[in-house]
């Protein structure tokens, strides 16, 4: 497959629907989240009225020119995941240019988006947004190891990098999916996939009770906005990665809005009934249990 | 007296003579505040005749359908007779007597006429005397029989 | 036992100066922890208040007897009543006055509510504190239903101002077994849900076990009192020790444990919310209908009371929280010490355990040694 | 024989107690001497096992020019409760500290510097702010000092406000007192 | 240590010429006292805010509007007694998420503050850091008695007690203290007084910057903060 | 780590298909509880006491005048306004309040942009809750004050009609303290009491137990003060605020509290009432209360008073028309010969227009006061008046107090409702006689005390209200006599006044008794006035009318007591002496304040 302009309206298309699907999934999820507290929660636009809020706050007070591209970085880091991912098998429109990635890349792009908030969120040079850094930098490490060995394993599995044809090889039958065909690393990517979506118990990073709210402590008016940007779009695209490596990817939409919900809902599922985690106790946790897992994964392909 | 206006030159006399009655009352009266007393009075009585004056100019009308309570305070009172030393309490009976019997007079004179308008005039004029006496009762019984 | 604090060169590097508060979501109300970091692990903690110092005690000593009590309450926001049973006991042991007994059930079970309310106010806090925020939820409103109560039992919902010294302000409304009956049922029910999800929690206990402890021997050292210290294992507990009102008239448990660490400490106050009810039960039933609820007074707008001086102290849910009052026969009172337990559980304690824990662990490590600031800075 | 009286027995031959006030059955308050004070406490703390102290405060008696210090010692084993008082001078208070004999005690005679103005010397971080922060006047639980008139001096009160005394009042507009229409002199 | 040699000194003055309005200078309080300010170190955001203009176009102002309002996020600053019944405003009870009301851990992403009963002059402090540090266009509640006229604490020696002097307040409720009920009427009643374009408190703020100023002075006699902003 | 401790939590997901708990309108939906303490609401019966504001402890009230309020004795006229920028809704001023007018309502939200607004006058300024009728009420059983007046001991009727020993015996000390602790010290009694005592001030020193500063206070305004402690109207008391719940303070036995704790020599000392002469000397006429009254004022001005008494004693009234059972004489003489110890000097026997002439008065004084009371008794004017054994009630008292006996009898009626004839009628009934008293009102409307009605029918006396005399018949006994009376219906006054009552003659009574005492009222007499000068004194009807500080037309002549005023007590015809003892001090050239 070879680029083609038309492309480039195509994934802005599908950014655009990803974006809108995040705001209400999102908001759903914290819904969800409520009622077990016993409470309605937000309204399903809300995120939208705090986007367009938070754009429209006047005020702006900048740190540095890193304060700046903190965010900027971030969503970088999830527009790019997205980009170079197909998000709907076999869809010409939204494919995206997932014919030119492979999971390094995306790997890389996870952890770019990470990197560029340490960057902003240090330049603040407000020591909770410093700690938040630190420890989400040490607990996405950890949270990636055992994921790495989940991509290693179904790399080895499947003989190749290629999301798109890793996806392809899933099609045909549910049994099909990595998820039973190579059961030990889905277990030990989902740990991953758990340790890197900010809820407890593995949401240290945020710690509203600790260091306040961690990294975008600084971070308001359009940068926040920006932020909250990023915070629907990067789960999905991780979402939509271990979609479409695990779980056979999505042939339409409706398939793609119900395993990401699924998937997403993972996380709150723990997410909701759990305390939180110390750092170095989650890193304790995902060399204990993922590491092992994953290692077992490999051995097993 | 056959006309209203008669019939109300009759009672502005009357008012006349009781001014003049209590004013030389008060010539004679041998205590300080008697005197002051008696004159007003006297001044109460001008202030009737008045009134009817005004009534005989048809600035305005004597109601008779009015009801006058009568306290009745006279009823069972000594008839005293006026003299010098007379002190309040007896110039207030005197004056509650005179004014019962102006309006036993008019009530009478009601009783005895036809002519409805007439009769009218005398009614009006006996419900006046009831309420100047009505004044007095008040008077004596806010004044003298202040314990009883 | 005071230690001279470390000296610590901050311009090393190895340190960081971390301020925790007053704006701060993981401290108790309004104070602040000024932390010496290195890395994440803390090194030294100072702890500041007087956000929150209203000179209390110096207010108390221009009104007059009857006008402290609509202001005592204040001096402990979350937990008002004793404050102004507290008021009340000491005003009347200067005075000599006795309420009535059914003032004091009354009292009794106005107590027991408050504690039961400001129990499940920390359980919340607690769950909070370790990034449960669904406990704190239910904990919260449950809470609310009990503030329902007092607001139909005395007139407002958080300062109740009921407990008047002699006796108490208004008899109970019609209904009101029936409706505090059905609140207890439901945050007994809740109590057993908080314990699946936060006490048989792995998170919770990894987090909580070993976290804080106090040693036996710091517990006189540091004036440590209530559930704090019978976590640490000293069954001491004044409403058996030295029975006020009709505490010895029920029937309840001194609970301890030994670990005297934050989970410890939960566990003790999660138990004795499970007495609260056992108790409230109690007194709803045999509270007096009839029968004065308020001792004969004097005109209080010109209310001497004799001169003297005493202290006064009842077990609140944080330990012992005592009034000492000094009286000069005027109308005025001379003095008036509120001994408030976090006093020295906040300072001198918190100070002392902060050290060489992480700086995650801060926030949980106030919330389970139960804090309130109001009260330490009044 | 109560056990507050038997105490004071005890150490009533090495210390010169005095005002020994039962207050009630568990409740005792005495007096000792500011020289013999800590040495009282510690004997109290370590052999007489009275080793809760529940607080440490000041009474301001400025008619006498005294500031009198009140430690409430708690036995858990007795269950008795015993107050010490000690007089300072008021003017030149000062005092020897005990944060070496109980953690808190520290933080009461922060308070105490701060509100009252009395020294601890070695007492820890005894001169930092307390719950003041730029406090510019004299310490505001001493007797002299009055909130009200500081309060209003400083942070103002809203305006609008007014009140009438109904006696008063009613003296105006039921009987005033007659002084422009007085009579005449008459000689 | 030797004095500096004073050729190796830099002329900082000349080389980084403070603005106008950064060098210290008087205001007059309004008790007519004159008061010295120096700005770097009595303004807690380095610089004096500035007016914030509206959007050139009523319906894009409006629509803002219409968004600031359905989005107030409120500092986490219990400041008094108020903030214990801030809790149950923000749990199932209540559920003013429904509203689109959030707390905010942190003043930089939060527009409303909600001063929660009485103020002392330590807290006060903070109140106005936190304020100052909050984005505008931002809004400020009192919450009971105590802000309006200094409530029962009227002769502390530590509260305040007319809370408009020191920061513009665009709404008061009542109450000591006001149930989560009058609060949450408090905050709809803002949230019209927003949509109509009327809570400018931030504007005010700043076009009477120097009279704040001189009143904030007057109560709080210790500049000195932790040294970073929170 | 065990394996239930990872699945339980998980457990609680099933909460998510519970109904949450949230209010869906919550400001609707949750009115305040009917005990909730919300907004303040006061209702007509307020008269502004102000005791709210006395023990608000935020000052958070203040008493403001309102507009369109009658200004009346016993209500100030002004009403509490609440600021709610202080109010902290302890509800002390609902417990406090002495009319339970005050309430708070269940409304809670009031929500405004200025700050300025949340003022208001409870009541009266219209609020969206003056309607509510839930809200904080002060329970019935609960008191911050206290409501019940301290009993005194007193002789049981049994007893008090065996004879004339003090019926009231003062309170004890304890006793005397506990009853002025119930004071709230208002002051709403001063305006109605005719003296304007400082009541409060001297009820807080009987609380304090200063009973020098309460005699200096006493005697600020009434040096009759040991006589007023115990036969004074205490109009005061019936405006008490304590009277509204409970009963009013004895403010007439705590005057007495006072008196009976300082010793007549201690008085000069107490008072400080150092004398010097100025050389100027008014001439007062009577020395009854409202003469000596003036005679003291005046002499402590230093001005020379005499004091022409037509009586043998001094007192007036209260000597010969009160009995000894309410007043002692000793205590009488304890104020009268304080008095006359600053060099008062009484002419006994001396009666102006007999003995001197008034002019002879008018020339030797450089002023004179005027308070000759009234003390000729209204006759009854009916049929049969001459009767011998119809007396005067005066005649009766003034024998008694002379030690005569007035013969009256075994089975009295008394005639009147004041206090006269209850005097009369008690003092009967000391004398062993069967007593009845015709009334032609009710009993409610009697002017006399309702302590003298109560303890004359408790002592045996028979009150017949709404009886009118009509005729006197001699009966067959030459010592008899017959009284016809009828019953009266009351009507209603069209000016508002008290109901008059109209004779039924349908219903008419006949009885016979030893006698007949009439007490239906006095009059004055001024005969020895020359009437050269009526021209320039006011009257009405029978009275004076002075003008300013008591002064009349004629200059040098200042009138007072119940000969000029309408009120007829001690306590006015005190109050007039003082005031035109100021008079006179200005009149003859000195400051009006002293």
């Amino acid at each position: 497959m070879t680029f083609e302009w038309i492309q480039i309206p195509y994934a802005l298309l599908t950014v655009f629907i990803i974006l809108n699907y995040g705001m209400i999934m999102t908001a759903i999820m914290q819904k969800i989240g409520a009622r077990v507290g016993g409470r309605y929660g937000i309204p399903v636009w809300q995120n939208y009225i705090d986007l367009v809020k938070n754009w429209a706050l006047r005020t702006k007070i900048t740190h540095g020119v890193m304060f700046y591209l903190g965010p900027v970085f971030r969503l970088t880091g999830g527009l790019g995941l997205i980009l170079f991912v197909p998000t709907i098998y076999g869809s010409v429109m939204h494919q995206n240019f997932s014919y030119s990635g492979d999971l390094i890349l995306a790997l890389y792009f996870i952890f770019f988006g990470t990197l560029g908030m340490a960057l902003g969120a240090g330049e603040s040079g407000h020591p909770h947004s410093a700690i938040g850094v630190s420890r989400g930098l040490a607990q996405v490490t950890a949270a990636e190891l055992p994921l790495a060995l989940a991509v290693f394993s179904i790399s080895l599995q499947y003989q190749t990098l290629n999301i798109t044809e890793i996806v392809a090889a899933q099609q045909g039958s549910i049994f099909n999916w990595t998820l039973f065909t190579n059961p030990l690393a889905v277990i030990a990517a989902m740990f991953g996939f758990v340790g890197t979506m900010m809820r407890s118990p593995f949401d240290v990073v945020l710690a509203p009770q600790e260091i306040p709210i961690g990294p975008p402590t600084e971070y308001h008016s359009a940068y926040l906005a920006l932020m909250q940007t990023n915070r629907v779009i990067f789960p999905i695209a991780k979402t939509i990665i271990y979609m479409n490596l695990f779980f056979g990817g999505a042939t339409g939409w409706g398939a793609f809005a119900v395993k990401v919900f699924a998937l997403y809902f993972v996380t709150v599922f723990i997410g909701v009934v759990h305390p939180r985690f110390r750092v170095e106790q989650s890193i304790r946790f995902f060399l204990k249990w993922g590491l092992p897992v994953g290692i077992l994964a490999i051995m097993a392909v | 007296m056959n006309t209203v206006d008669e019939i109300l030159d009759f009672a502005i006399e009357r008012e006349q003579q009781a001014a003049d009655f209590y004013s030389s009352l008060a010539d004679r009266a041998q205590s300080a505040w008697m005197k002051e007393m008696l004159l007003s009075f006297s001044q109460e009585e001008m202030r009737h005749k008045g009134k009817l004056k005004s009534v005989k100019l048809g600035d305005r009308l004597l109601k008779a359908d009015q009801h006058v309570q009568d306290l009745k305070v006279s009823d069972y009172l000594v008839d005293i007779e006026p003299t010098a030393d007379i002190s309040l309490q007896d110039a207030l009976i005197v004056a509650m007597k005179r004014e019962k019997a102006a309006y036993r007079l008019y009530s009478d004179m009601a009783r005895t006429i036809d002519d409805p308008e007439l009769k009218q005039m005398f009614l009006g004029l006996a419900q006046e005397e009831a309420k100047h006496k009505l004044y007095f009762e008040v008077q004596y019984d806010d004044q003298i029989m202040r314990d009883n | 036992m005071f230690e001279p604090t470390p000296q610590v060169d901050l311009s090393s590097g190895k340190y960081l100066k971390l301020w925790q508060g007053p704006q701060h979501p993981g401290i108790t109300g309004n104070m602040a922890l000024e932390l010496t970091t290195m890395g994440d692990e803390i090194v030294d903690c100072k702890t500041h208040v007087g956000y929150l110092h209203r000179g209390f005690e110096k207010l108390m000593e221009r009104r007059t007897f009857i006008q402290n009590f609509p202001i005592v309450c204040r001096i402990a926001v979350p937990e008002p009543t004793f404050n102004e049973y507290l008021y009340a006991a000491v005003v009347e042991e200067l005075t000599g006055i006795e309420s009535p007994e059914r003032a004091e059930w009354i009292r009794t079970l106005n107590l027991e509510l408050m504690r039961l309310a400001s129990y499940l106010m920390w359980l919340g806090g607690i769950g909070a504190a370790f990034g449960q925020g669904t406990v704190y939820q239910w904990t919260v409103t449950h809470r609310d239903y009990i503030l329902d109560l007092f607001e139909e039992m005395t007139g407002a919902r958080v300062y109740h101002m009921y407990i008047v010294p002699g006796g108490v302000r208004g008899r109970l409304p019609e209904g009101f077994e029936e409706r505090c009956n059905d609140v207890l049922n439901r945050v007994e029910k809740l109590l057993f849900d908080v314990e699946k999800v936060l006490f048989n929690n792995f998170v919770f206990k990894k987090r909580t076990k070993g976290l804080g402890v106090i040693a036996p021997e710091m517990v006189d050292q540091y004036g440590i009192t209530g559930p704090n210290q019978r976590a640490a294992g000293f069954v001491r507990d004044l409403r058996r020790d030295a029975p006020y009102l009709v505490y010895d008239q029920l029937e309840f448990d001194v609970i301890t444990a030994t670990e005297s660490d934050a989970y410890a400490r939960s566990w003790v106050r999660y138990q004795e919310m499970h007495q609260g009810i056992r108790m409230l039960r109690q007194c709803l039933e045999r509270t007096p209908r009839e029968g004065p609820f308020q001792a004969r007074m004097p005109n209080v707008l010109h209310w001497e009371v004799p001169a003297g001086e005493t202290y006064v102290k009842a077990e609140c849910t944080r330990g012992e929280y005592g009034y000492y009052m000094v009286t000069d026969g005027s109308e005025y009172v001379r003095r008036v010490h509120v001994r408030g337990p976090s006093y020295t559980h906040a300072i001198a304690l918190m100070e002392k355990l902060a050290v060489g824990t992480n700086i995650a662990d801060t926030a949980g490590l106030m919330v389970s040694l139960h804090t309130y600031p109001p009260e330490i800075e009044r | 024989m109560s056990t507050a009286t038997d105490l004071l027995e005890r150490f009533g031959t090495n210390y010169r107690i005095s005002e020994v006030n039962e207050q009630k059955a568990d409740l005792t308050f005495f007096k000792v001497p500011k020289d013999q004070a800590v040495r009282l406490l510690r004997e109290l703390r370590d052999d007489a096992g009275y080793t809760h102290l529940a607080f440490l405060t000041n009474i301001d008696y400025i008619e006498r020019g005294i500031f009198t210090l009140n430690y409430m010692l708690h036995n858990y084993d007795t269950r008795h409760t015993l107050g010490m008082h000690v007089d300072l001078d008021r003017d030149n208070a000062e005092m020897e500290s005990i944060h070496n004999m109980w953690a808190q005690a520290a933080t009461y005679q922060r308070e105490l510097r701060e509100m009252y103005g009395i020294r601890f010397p070695g007492s820890p971080r005894l001169d930092d702010d307390f719950c003041l922060e730029g406090w510019d006047q004299i310490p505001p639980m001493r007797k002299e000092f009055d909130t009200a008139a500081f309060s209003l001096a400083r942070f103002y009160s809203r305006d609008g406000r007014g009140t009438e005394d109904p006696r008063e009042h009613m003296k105006q507009q039921l009987y005033p007192t007659h002084t422009d229409d007085a009579p005449e002199g008459g000689n | 240590m030797k004095d500096m040699d004073k050729s190796f000194k830099k002329d900082t003055e000349t080389e980084f010429p403070l603005r106008e309005e950064m060098r210290p200078h008087q205001v007059t309080a309004p008790d007519g006292q004159v008061i010295d300010i120096d700005p770097l170190q009595d303004y807690f955001c380095q610089e004096p805010p500035k007016v914030h203009a509206k959007s050139y176009f009523k319906i894009v102002e409006d629509f803002y509007n219409w968004a600031r309002a359905h989005s107030l996020w409120i500092l986490g600053f219990g400041t008094g007694c108020g903030a214990i019944e801030m809790r149950p405003l923000m749990t199932p009870r209540f559920d003013a998420y429904r509203y689109g009301i959030q707390w905010r851990p942190t003043p930089r992403q939060a527009n409303l503050l909600v001063i929660s009963g009485y103020l002392s002059v330590k807290t006060l402090k903070r109140a106005i850091r936190a304020y100052e540090q909050m984005p505008a266009p931002k809004y400020v509640v009192g919450l009971g008695s105590c802000t309006i006229n200094g409530g029962m604490y009227w002769d502390s020696y530590n509260t305040i007690n007319k809370f408009d002097e020191f920061l513009p307040v665009d709404l008061y409720i009542t109450g000591c203290m006001p149930r989560p009920e009058v609060l949450m009427a408090g905050v709809l009643e803002l949230k019209k007084k927003i949509k109509e374009g009327r809570a400018d408190g931030a504007n005010r703020y700043v076009e009477n910057f120097e009279w704040y100023k001189a009143n904030q002075k007057r109560v709080i006699k210790n500049w000195n903060m932790p040294d970073y902003n929170w | 780590m065990s394996l239930k401790d990872l699945i339980s939590p998980f457990y609680v997901w099933q909460r998510a298909f519970e109904k949450p708990y949230t209010q869906k309108r919550p400001i609707e939906d949750r009115p305040g509880a009917p005990r909730y303490r919300g907004f303040h609401m006061n209702s007509e019966d307020c008269i502004g006491c102000g005791t709210c504001e006395s023990i608000c402890q935020n000052r958070a009230i203040d008493m403001v005048p309102v507009e369109g309020l009658e200004q009346r004795p016993g209500d100030s006229g002004l009403r509490p306004r609440f600021d709610y920028g202080r109010c902290c809704w302890c509800a002390l001023c609902v417990d406090i309040c002495t009319t339970r007018s005050l309430h708070l309502s269940n409304h809670y939200a009031w929500v405004t942009e200025d700050p300025d607004a949340f003022h208001f006058t409870a009541g009266t300024d219209p609020m969206p809750w003056n309607e509510n009728s839930l809200g904080y009420r002060r329970d019935d059983d609960y008191h911050l004050l206290v409501h019940d007046r301290i009993e005194m001991e007193m002789l049981g009727p049994d007893e008090s009609v065996r004879g004339f020993d003090e019926v009231m015996k003062g309170y004890t000390e304890e006793q005397a303290v506990l009853e002025a602790d119930r004071c709230v010290e208002c002051g709403i009694c001063v305006a109605t009491c005719p003296a304007h005592m400082s009541v409060p001030d001297y009820i807080r020193s009987v609380r304090k137990r200063d009973y020098e500063t309460g005699l200096r206070l006493l005697y600020e305004t009434n040096p009759f003060s040991s006589t007023c402690g115990r036969i004074c109207t205490h109009r005061c008391e019936t405006v008490c605020v304590m009277g509204y719940q409970g009963d009013p303070i004895a403010i007439r036995f705590l005057k007495r509290a006072i008196v009976d704790r300082v010793p007549a020599e201690r008085y000069r000392e107490i008072l400080g009432d150092d004398v010097s002469d100025n050389g100027r000397t008014v001439g007062v006429i009577g020395a009854g209360p409202g003469g000596m009254s003036a005679a003291y004022y005046l002499r402590r001005l230093g001005y020379g008073v005499t004091v022409y008494e037509a009586q043998a004693r001094a007192g007036g009234m209260l000597r010969y028309g009160v009995p000894s059972y309410r007043l002692p004489d000793d205590q009488l003489d304890k104020d009268i010969d304080y008095i006359r110890s600053l060099g008062v000097e009484v002419r006994f026997n001396t009666l102006v227009g007999r003995d001197v002439t008034f002019q002879s008065l008018l020339d030797t004084h450089d002023a004179v006061f005027l308070a000759v009371g009234l003390n000729q008794p209204s006759a009854l004017r009916i049929n049969g008046e001459e009767h011998p054994r119809v007396l005067s009630g005066l005649k009766v008292l003034d024998d008694v107090a002379n030690g005569l006996d007035p013969g009256i009898g075994r089975k009295v009626a008394v005639i009147g409702g004041g206090n006269v004839a209850m005097d009369a009628a008690r003092v009967s009934r000391r004398m062993g006689a069967e007593v009845t008293v015709l009334y032609r009102r009710r009993i409610e409307d009697m002017p006399a005390d309702p302590d003298e009605i109560h303890e004359s029918q408790a002592e045996g006396c028979t009150l017949v209200a709404q009886a009118i005399p009509v005729e006197i018949k001699p009966a067959a006994s030459e010592a008899q006599v017959t009284i016809v009376w009828g019953e009266a219906e009351m009507v209603a006054d069209d000016k508002g006044g008290r109901p008059r009552p109209v004779l039924q003659e349908d219903r008419m009574h006949e009885e016979t008794y030893d006698c007949v005492i009439a007490a239906i009222g006095q009059g004055g007499q001024i005969d020895f006035i020359p009437s050269d000068y009526r021209e320039q004194i006011e009257f009405k009807w029978n009275k004076f009318v002075p003008g300013d500080y008591q002064q009349t037309g004629l200059a040098k002549l200042f009138v007072g007591g119940d000969i000029a005023n309408s009120r007829a007590d001690a306590i006015s015809a005190i109050e007039d002496g003082h005031h035109a003892a100021r008079g006179i001090h200005r009149f003859l050239g000195g400051s009006a304040d002293a």
